[in-house]
């Protein structure tokens, strides 16, 4: 057990990865003698070598489309786009060959490629540094898109995410870089895909993945407070679902909220509502309700924090919910 | 906004850039400084063998499409040389990312025309196995699979690899961003790679200086390595230029960009209607390049073929392309509940449960037996 | 009234715009010349010049990227994406420039630009010919998207997107373009962003737009025969999404069915059941259920009417909305 | 595959390129044989004015954010006359679009400091209205915006006006492929257009050499129009050669391509710590070339400017500095509720719809009220 930042933690769990397979190479802007933006390969260049943790042109397509060709020729390539805003010029790359080569070639080749996004917004930053894709590579057939809400999912989801044999969108809430947390180096909690129920509770069920994990934690804590005891899923895999998961407490609770950073128009609370609602039809006392972006480009960060989900929209939510 | 673009046709179709050529329309063998090839005769009947019966096996494709056995077509008439000399250069242990319409390269990596005809007919989207060709699927988004390219390349040189990789693309191709990130990343990490452009004068309707006022070749000037124009019309040139480049590629010293220089003798597919937007003329005019003829006439001056050999070599192509009419009409396939095979190498829970929505809603056997 | 084709008539509504307006410009590949692949430009070129319908070289981002600079300039240009599958190299200037231009000039530029995508399967094609991106837009704030179903609407719906001050993507089911109807040039059936009732019933409400639609009214036709009386939605608007008219029908049937090609996870299905839920959670006697692709990549065509939603499919559908 | 890029640090970094220059570090004039510029001492001393303004506020800015007055900066020093060369040289009917970092060409499009700082503090991602300055918003996502400066420079050439465009790009953004799109539709259609690309040697952590093994000027010899290379920090010979460059596209001639030869002499932004890739050496090396410096060696030696005059420049700056931290200081907005003004021109319900959300859940007066 030791404690750790979710930046420190994906860096070590990095760095393992390179150390158990040759193939692992890491690729980017900035990634090397810089560590990343968000230092989140520090000091891997240093022991690695400049083969094996490239700082890339720049260019999205780029990165991602030599990506697919280093995949094909067996490696293990983990690339990354510097912040989420910026994954878009890649969105061929990763709709077109790398969400296709699988099945293009009836499976003679596997594509073992991750590709790193530092997404979600909260941190005051400019625009374009504040986004949240996740619904579009979920829609996707053929990605994986997973997000890790703690020190321990980033060290131990981002070697999964490289030992898997299909493309993963790994998706780094960036305003959690810096919170702490234990990290359990023996053994994983849990397979890659599966969601942990972080809190037990019996009024509603609360579903959430990456940066709006910790805010409906907090949510359920003042909800506590009023007397309503929340159960709060962290889906961990956006794609695939585990649908069993929020199923089972949806059964219990018969409420269900969804809260994402993302527009909620399009958004993957829509696929979790409507694919619970099929699922829990009879258990639910009240339709799934979304709490998350408006229909909005991400605004000015200084008003950011009314744009995301927050502990009050939260709570409106559930107040609605118990309305019904 | 256009009109100064047309106005320059000339810069990029005609030949005034110089353009490596060693056999002449006529038949005869021209010299040139720097590339030289001294084909045995064996080696020369191979190549024309070659060109005869990819164009023979595109015929056949066309009318199979003309019949229904086929989705689409897309023919390589008058490419024969640009792509059986750039195909018969590759080394077993290269690789080579086509696009959609390099059926001829794919007979020189041993894909037979019936695998060539499989996303035609689509029975799949890819055809073969990759690795046991060094060939790629056939890749039809134009562009990204350049860059891919470039990233095995990049891989080949991480191993210490002796071999070397191609890209295929066109001259419409030349315009994709990609095309232009596949060049900076090349030409940055020194990349073992040859940029095969087929330059065939046409991009669907459009003209290749509606993608540039200077030669393709040019382009390469721009981002630090060589860029060739060859007689995509000769097989020798073709030959002699990939070999060096790729040569030039396993020593380490870099990308290579070829222009051949071609025609697109037929229509862009078999859903297209070139009467739309070109003239007879210009086709008539490149018919005196034929890749075919121009070869076949070198033979027979060299006293390497007579009318006999011709005959043969023409009834093995006719014999390999009824075969593959044959093949062709049999192919069957994917079943309905295949579609999910091979979406993920790794078990995933939504194509699990969809799979069986589809088994339940037609049945077992429906769903498993091929189309 | 005449009757047309749906191409024939968005070249019809093309050739109207042109005449009325001589901001409207005309880019896109092969446009010019050979009048498009599926020839709805057929002719424009020749009647307006090449400096109105300009072939472009070939590059997605280049002709969504010059159209956004046109737009600036106080020109309405009217691009074409040559197949679905080939939107994604412009994904980027669609996510960051075009949708969000207006925003971030507060209002100072509208960007009245039209992108045109022939999308959709069941025509048989190769790969990348047959994709349904509609989410990927619908979910991306700034944008609006449309779909027409029927000749006149392909007449009305491309002219009053021309007119719109805001960016819209015109999806033109390409297996319905040789599909003959009647066109009334005298005056368009709605606004551009309602959605029409196209068939009247008591039962059940099926939402569908472009390709699907005609798909519908036929499984309606023969629903009836069983004895079911189906309602049938046409939204002709993906986003904005007119919900009042879905939720009218809904609270009358309580039934609701969503078709589009489309792969259903994180599809506009998603969207639409989850929002109606909300909605009209009391009069729903069965969750909404969906009928699209599969989550796998487009398949080879060969068996593309299995992965299509059909007749049998929805009927299927149905039967469990009844069963509930 | 970063050795082979590494090696060749000296061609792109040295000026070994032929580069335009009249004005030497030292202060002199020195003659080039195609560009000139006979400025009267005003208009020299109004360089002056220009660039020791932006500099200053610049430092303003600066430490504004490290106040926490501003989410981030972007900071020019160094490229002081590369922005002012070129600003200076825009007509008041010519069309710039800008990237992050050009506060120095706003600052020429009669654009304030305090507008420059508006979308720093994030009160809005715009800060001025395009059409008044004839300046588009900044951009951020590189490339992208250089694309859409064509777009516009084509409808110039449509309208038949006679002005130009100029499109701001750095070293890294020239690896981007919306670059090169940019090039080639610029080339073909022969578009009135400046690509003006600040090579400021990083791309943040990235020297040059990781993007081309050439001096990047060249990259436009690819695509058929011309690349020059002009000292940066020289401000009169950025005035010419954009001058000259803006001429030719506005008679007609086509894009070209100036390649700013010129140094970030801070850090890539305030977020940035460029001691972890940079040597210091490196900064003072061109710390001699410094483009303020060389200007005023100019107008002393040339006796059109004294102790006197600087001084009073000096303190100008220093007003318009504390005038723009009060102004920054004060800077509010933008409301909850105007997220939804204007993410469509026409009515949208959804947006009404979520708008009355926001109201009902804030009150109207929180939502209403300025951050
Ligand atoms: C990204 C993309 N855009 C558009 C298309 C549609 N398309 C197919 S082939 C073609 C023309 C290609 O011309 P060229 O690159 O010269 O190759 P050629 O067909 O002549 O061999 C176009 C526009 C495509 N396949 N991919
Ligand atoms: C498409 C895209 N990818 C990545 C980034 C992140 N980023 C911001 S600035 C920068 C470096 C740009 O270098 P250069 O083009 O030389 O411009 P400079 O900052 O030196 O002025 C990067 C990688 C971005 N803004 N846009
Ligand atoms: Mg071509
Ligand atoms: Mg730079």
């Amino acid at each position: 057990m030791t404690e750790l930042t979710l930046a420190k933690a994906i860096n070590e769990g990095l760095r393992k990865a390179m150390e158990d397979n040759p193939k692992v190479l890491l690729m980017g802007e900035d990634i090397g003698r810089l560590g990343g933006v968000f230092r989140v390969t520090d000091g891997l260049q240093k022991d690695f070598g400049e083969q094996r943790v490239i700082d890339s042109p720049l260019g999205e397509s780029g990165i991602v489309g030599t990506s697919v060709g280093l995949a094909i020729r067996g490696y293990r390539p983990v690339s990354e786009i510097q912040f989420d805003g910026f994954v878009y010029p890649a969105f061929d790359q990763l709709v077109s060959q790398v969400a296709k080569q699988h099945a293009r070639s009836e499976g003679a080749i596997t594509l073992s490629l991750v590709v790193r996004i530092p997404y979600g917004g909260g941190i005051g930053a400019v625009e374009h540094h504040s986004e949240s894709p996740e619904a579009y590579f979920a829609h996707t057939a053929g990605l994986r898109v997973v997000s890790p809400s703690t020190p321990n999912d980033g060290f131990w989801m981002v070697r999964q995410a490289i030992e898997c044999d299909d493309p993963v969108l790994f998706l780094e809430p960036k305003c959690r870089y810096w919170e702490k947390g234990e990290v359990d180096e023996a053994a994983p909690p849990s397979g890659l895909f599966e969601a942990a129920v972080r809190r037990v509770g019996t009024d509603a069920t609360l579903v959430a993945y990456g940066p709006s994990v910790k805010t409906c934690l907090k949510a359920a804590e003042v909800a506590q407070g009023e007397g309503r005891s929340l159960e709060v899923i962290d889906l961990r895999s956006i794609s695939p679902l585990d649908a069993d998961t929020v199923a089972r407490s949806v059964e219990k609770t018969g409420r269900l909220l969804i809260a994402h950073e993302a527009p909620v128009f399009g958004g993957m609370g829509a696929e979790i509502a409507a694919r619970l609602t099929e699922r829990c039809f009879y258990s639910l006392s009240a339709p799934p309700l979304r709490v998350g972006g408006y229909h909005t480009p991400y605004p000015p960060s200084r008003v950011e924090e009314d744009y995301l989900p927050n502990i009050d929209r939260l709570l409106d939510a559930l107040d609605r919910a118990f309305e019904f | 906004m256009v009109r100064s673009a047309r106005a320059t046709r000339g810069a990029t179709a005609a030949a005034d850039e110089d353009m490596v050529q060693l056999l002449a329309p006529s038949g005869e063998r021209v010299t040139h400084p720097e590339y030289d090839l001294e084909p045995s005769d064996d080696e020369a009947r191979g190549l024309y063998r070659d060109m005869v019966i990819i164009r023979r096996c595109d015929v056949e494709m066309t009318a199979l499409q003309r019949q229904g056995q086929l989705a689409l077509w897309a023919p390589l008439r008058g490419q024969e040389a640009a792509q059986i000399g750039a195909g018969r250069a590759l080394a077993p242990d290269d690789f080579c990312f086509p696009g959609y319409r390099e059926h001829g390269i794919a007979w020189c990596r041993g894909i037979t025309p019936e695998q060539s005809a499989r996303s035609f007919r689509q029975v799949t989207n890819g055809g073969w196995d990759p690795y046991e060709h060094n060939y790629a699927e056939p890749s039809i988004v134009i562009g990204n699979n350049v860059v891919n390219a470039v990233g095995y390349a990049m891989g080949v040189q991480h191993d210490g690899a002796e071999s070397a990789v191609m890209a295929c693309t066109g001259d419409g191709g030349m315009s994709e961003g990609d095309v232009a990130e596949a060049f900076v990343w090349a030409a940055v990490f020194q990349a073992p790679i040859v940029f095969l452009l087929q330059n065939n004068q046409w991009a669907i309707s459009e003209p290749t200086e509606r993608q540039s006022r200077i030669p393709l070749c040019r382009r390469a000037d721009g981002f630090g390595f060589p860029g060739v124009r060859v007689d995509g019309n000769d097989v020798f040139a073709m030959l002699a230029v990939t070999r060096a480049a790729l040569a030039r590629a396993r020593e380490g010293s870099g990308p290579t960009l070829l222009e051949a220089f071609t025609y697109r003798m037929g229509a862009h597919t078999t859903s297209d209607d070139p009467t739309r937007y070109r003239v007879d003329t210009e086709v008539e005019d490149w018919l005196q390049r034929d890749p075919v003829e121009r070869l076949h006439r070198y033979l027979v001056a060299a006293g390497a073929a007579d009318e006999a050999w011709t005959a043969e070599i023409d009834a093995e192509a006719d014999g390999i392309a009824s075969r593959l009419r044959d093949a062709v009409v049999a192919l069957r396939g994917p079943s309905p509940a295949s579609i999910f095979d091979h979406v993920y190498a790794e078990p995933h829970p939504l194509v699990d449960e969809e799979r069986a929505q589809m088994v339940a809603l037609l049945g077992a056997e429906d769903a498993g037996s091929l189309k």
